[in-house]
């Protein structure tokens, strides 16, 4: 499934909302000054008059947008994901997720891979925050056609959404117009051996370390877990229940993120064993390449969390 | 600019204040400033026996506020409460949401909701949140988290524009509120978009929660800050109906930047005890004081009686609690 | 061990702290204009020079903390939880968290029993915040004995505190000057059929279901985990294979929170079956003991949840 | 005012300045306009040349504040390099930490750690992160998000006071940083407090991420708005020395109200193809242009040779780079 092709999932996104927004006349976008690396000023530079740039002033911005949505439009507030979620958070969070204001915000950047910038820029604990408001969607898109699809979703269903977008072209791992559900996992391999549950740039990393896998015959199922919030509880049970192991891989520190959530599932509802790869501290600048293998974030981790779980899995 | 008009798509400003029912929805239009006051005195009133049955609450900046509003909702504001989201309705904002018992006094009293909805203020299960939230018929934003109100008019006043519509957007503030920066940063995102359908009001009562602003955060220059930031200034007496129309009246006449009423207001306005003291910010009258509090806003024993009956209180209660009053 | 006296754990906090600051002059605090509510004017009370109220402006509270640590103080920066942890919440990831900061953030008024003041005012999500940041101490005591040591014990441990505190009178359940050590569950009773785990005021609930438990003849150990993070993984694993069956109880939202994170220990090290009594939703304005029945969080609650988790645990 | 002795213990602040080595840490105290020019133009060559080794990095922000920060580490600061620890020393706090390569070259310069760090920049590993941090000899905070330097140095000038030193706070900021509320929440509590020993300065290069701030957010009138805020304004030319200290000087004198500098700067200052220019603000150069840049700072390729040698590259890098410099 993993093609040698790659995009970029804030460029899509930037070109997804120019679309959105020849279509529907409602959609308004809000920016923090770094619009040119969200790619929104791609629907600024069509849209000048829907677009509004409030710089550096994320508070402003999330609080406006939730003006504007319940003034009938769409508003999509775009910045890096670390300047979209703890910096304006309160906002988010009575503005926006008490009053299930239909604002899509868009956290570009996520995650290490923002690489040389360092921890003050790469958002490792966003997915713990947008998760901890009642009713938030919160998707983390594995490719570009998932990106461009969670857009055009979030536009069209009403009520908030967070996405979760990256600096760096990945993989593409879907066709075009293909697979995304809002609020449904998808089966990206079957296995019957363990389950490998990974999100955004993960995702490719478990597909790989199930290619490792099965040369050495174990098959691993890989789920694609783009829906953080509301989660697919029935796909994570039936991976317990059918294979008995389970791996989580995110890009996001080890408390509040997938793997949490997937243990809560789990823990509720069909005890399995569980092993999380994950962020335990912050990280530092650095190539991101050299920052996911400092970090225990390849597809060598996840082989080695999947060998691990399966250690564990017969006892 | 004054349209008391029920049916508020009819509706024309009107240069000067007529008359109007102190009672529900008008059946008159344009009440004058004598008028004014009476409503203000009723919503007084009905602010302190919903705070007081409550048992908790924010009296002060509610008090200090009545005025404000009352001129807003009688006499500024084209809407319509039987309409609550008519597209081309004028927005009032309420920032200071934690003074909501004097907005949902207001909107009861124009008929958003049975008055009767004001004995059930912060009480399980009813729409009167401790914090004004939307949803509560009249209610624009959801508030309690100080700061983030005049953004959100932002919002609402460039919609507008995008739509055409010529709707105008008020949002109230508190002055301790004004030490929140988001406010600094909406201000200077409003003057920037020269949204000039936007007025901000500050109840300017020299009162945040624990003590006096000069003391815990000192605002002065209010006037200069707001003024640098790009905005027009009108600096106001807010308990003077004349001075509040007449800025809300230049306010809609300015183009090119927003303008902020800085309107100079007493704390817990009407009620001796609750005057000028932070006690009263954020805490409810027992009985006793809320009957000496009725007294002195200017109510007879029969008076109260006939608004608690009307705010549906039990007999018992409202025998209980009027007969606290000195007698007369 | 609950006895029939009470203390409201922010007044506690409030003289610990007045206490604390004649001991030690480096001690100062930063409020933001709820310093009544806090309890912290009894320090500024008798402190004035070390006091700095910045009014209703947390981000700024917050940095201010920061350099006034990084100068040798030990600020107490208090005010609600919700104003307390998502408001500053970039100010406390990047100046206190990344830096380890010796700063330490007292919220009151948490969780739904703030009562009649509604959503805006309710820290459902404060724990999910502050355990994502990596190295920041989250501690929820169960009563006044314990809040009077976790406020001591941050004063005298280097780096970033927080503390959740709440709005009401709590049952008293320590003995003074008992039993508070950073980083350890206590048991708080004994039990093998499944044990309770509870923090804040869900622990005094636990117990109570505990005691009409074992008048069914189920023997409930209770834990009280009063340390979110760092968390004792080794008393929630031991819970999980002497008892084999668990309950969480907090006041919170279900994501993000202890039952996750009690989840994620016993997924990784010991999978065994999880009900989970927390928030689902935002709440609304009520008397506390109201809200606390219409959104499950009573004692009652607690007891329903262990005896699902019994019906589970033999399969 | 004026004090650069390697050992600050001892340091006196005299009132006009006489020379330094543009290396290292001076040898000599006090250097005159031309030499602070010198140093400022080695400094820019270092800023090039490290965020193009890196391939990442902030130049037009830390070309436009080079200058404000040379003249404060030779000038005006009370400091050690050789103990960064020491607690009377005065305080840089980079608030507009995305230029850290500009703080970085002068702290490599003035001895902080060795020059050679510069070349590892942005890299795994280095302690030059690509946003300031703590940790870093001389760093005063961990930066990046941008709003938050003149809080802490507002909570650092306090605890200077409550300790009863007499240390004083600097903290330099951006123009498009100033659209964050916080700035305005910490500018007012700074008033409040009477924090006469710290000075704001921000550098008005007109410029901030995207586009010119007067496109994205209008900040004039700047001065007013501090003013209002309760700032003695000060208003220079951020390129010329002799007005850099002379308002340095100013702000030490000022009692009862802290101090801002407006520092008129170019973004981009001394390169062509970056003054003025939004594109350069968060984008390396590629060795072409560094090769371009360095020789309009007017480096011959023997100099640029020197620098890169000092600053750790390996020869071939040194030989390609320079090689792509205009002959002599
Ligand atoms: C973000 C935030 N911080 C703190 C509070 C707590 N609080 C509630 S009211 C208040 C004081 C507000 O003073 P002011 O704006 O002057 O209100 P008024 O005098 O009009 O009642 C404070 C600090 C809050 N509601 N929101
Ligand atoms: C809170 C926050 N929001 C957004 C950013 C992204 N950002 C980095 S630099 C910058 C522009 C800053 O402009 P200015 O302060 O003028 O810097 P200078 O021109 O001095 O480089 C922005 C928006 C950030 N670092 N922090
Ligand atoms: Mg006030
Ligand atoms: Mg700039």
């Amino acid at each position: 499934m993993v093609t040698r092709a790659a995009a970029v999932t804030r460029e899509v996104f930037g070109q997804t909302l120019l679309a959105l927004g020849k279509e529907n006349p409602d959609i308004v976008a809000v920016g923090g000054d770094l619009n040119v690396s969200t790619f929104a000023y791609l629907f600024g530079r069509e849209f000048p008059a829907r677009f509004f740039d409030l710089g550096p002033a994320e508070q402003n911005m999330m609080s406006i947008a939730a003006g504007l949505a319940f003034s009938g439009k769409i508003p999509f507030a775009n910045t890096f994901a670390v300047f979209g979620t703890g910096r304006p958070y309160d906002q988010i969070r009575v503005g926006i997720a008490q009053t299930g204001a239909n604002v899509k915000i868009i956290g570009s950047h996520s995650g290490i891979t923002v690489g040389e910038d360092g921890v003050s820029a790469q958002a490792i604990e966003d997915i713990a925050l947008m998760c901890a408001l009642p009713g938030f969607h919160v998707i983390v898109p594995s490719d570009g056609p998932e990106t461009a699809q969670a857009v055009r979703v979030a536009a069209k269903e009403r009520g908030p959404f967070y996405l979760r977008l990256s600096r760096l072209a990945t993989p593409v791992l879907h066709a075009d117009g293909s697979s995304f559900r809002l609020g449904r996992a998808e089966v990206m391999r079957q296995g019957l051996d363990l389950t490998l549950i990974a999100c955004g740039i993960m995702v490719a990393a478990a597909l790989e370390a199930a290619e490792t896998l099965a040369r050495t015959g174990v098959q691993a199922r890989v789920l694609n877990v783009a829906t953080l919030q509301p989660l697919d509880r029935e796909a994570i049970l039936q991976a317990a229940r059918e294979t008995g192991a389970i791996v989580t891989a995110e890009e996001h520190y080890i408390n509040g993120g997938l793997g949490s959530m997937v243990a809560s599932v789990v823990a509720q509802g069909y005890p399995a064993p569980v092993e999380m790869v994950a962020l335990h501290r912050y990280a530092e600048s650095g190539a991101p390449a050299q920052l996911l293998a400092k970090y225990g974030l390849t597809a060598a981790d996840v082989e080695r969390a999947a060998r691990r779980v399966m250690t564990r899995k017969g006892k | 600019m004054v349209s008391v008009t029920s049916d508020a798509r009819g509706a024309q400003r009107s240069p000067s204040p007529v008359k109007a029912s102190s009672h529900g929805t008008p059946t008159t239009p344009s009440p004058n400033y004598r008028q004014l006051r009476e409503i203000a005195r009723a919503v007084r009133r009905d602010i302190l026996l919903s705070i007081t049955e409550a048992g908790s609450g924010h009296p002060g900046g509610s008090l200090s506020e009545a005025d404000i509003l009352v001129a807003l909702y009688w006499c500024v504001l084209r809407h319509d409460p039987r309409n609550p989201a008519w597209g081309d309705r004028d927005r009032l904002i309420l920032s200071k949401g934690h003074a909501c018992p004097g907005l949902y006094t207001v909107l009861a009293h124009r008929g958003y909701f049975p008055k009767a909805d004001l004995s059930t203020f912060r009480k399980l299960g009813s729409h009167l949140q401790g914090h004004a939230k939307m949803g509560t018929p009249g209610v624009e934003m959801s508030s309690g988290s100080l700061g983030q109100g005049l953004s959100f008019g932002v919002g609402v006043a460039l919609a507008g524009r995008l739509d055409g519509r010529s709707y105008r957007t008020y949002v109230l503030l508190g002055d301790g509120e004004c030490d929140e920066g988001q406010v600094w940063e909406a201000a200077m995102s409003a003057a920037h978009y020269k949204v000039d359908t936007l007025t901000a009001i500050v109840d300017r009562n020299r009162i945040q929660n624990d003590r006096f602003t000069r003391e815990v955060m000192e605002l002065e220059p209010l006037d200069a800050k707001w003024r640098a930031f790009g905005w027009r200034v009108l600096e106001i007496d807010g308990h003077s109906f004349p001075a509040l129309l007449r800025a809300l009246r230049q306010a809609q006449e300015t183009e090119g930047q927003p303008t902020v009423i800085i309107a100079r207001t007493t704390k817990g306005k009407g009620v001796s005890f609750m005057e000028n003291n932070p006690a009263f910010h954020g805490r409810a009258p027992t009985k006793e004081q809320l009957a000496q509090a009725l007294g002195e806003v200017g109510f007879s024993r029969a008076e109260a009686s006939a608004a608690m009956k009307e705010l549906g209180f039990p007999e018992a209660k409202i025998a209980e609690w009027t007969g606290l009053m000195p007698e007369g």
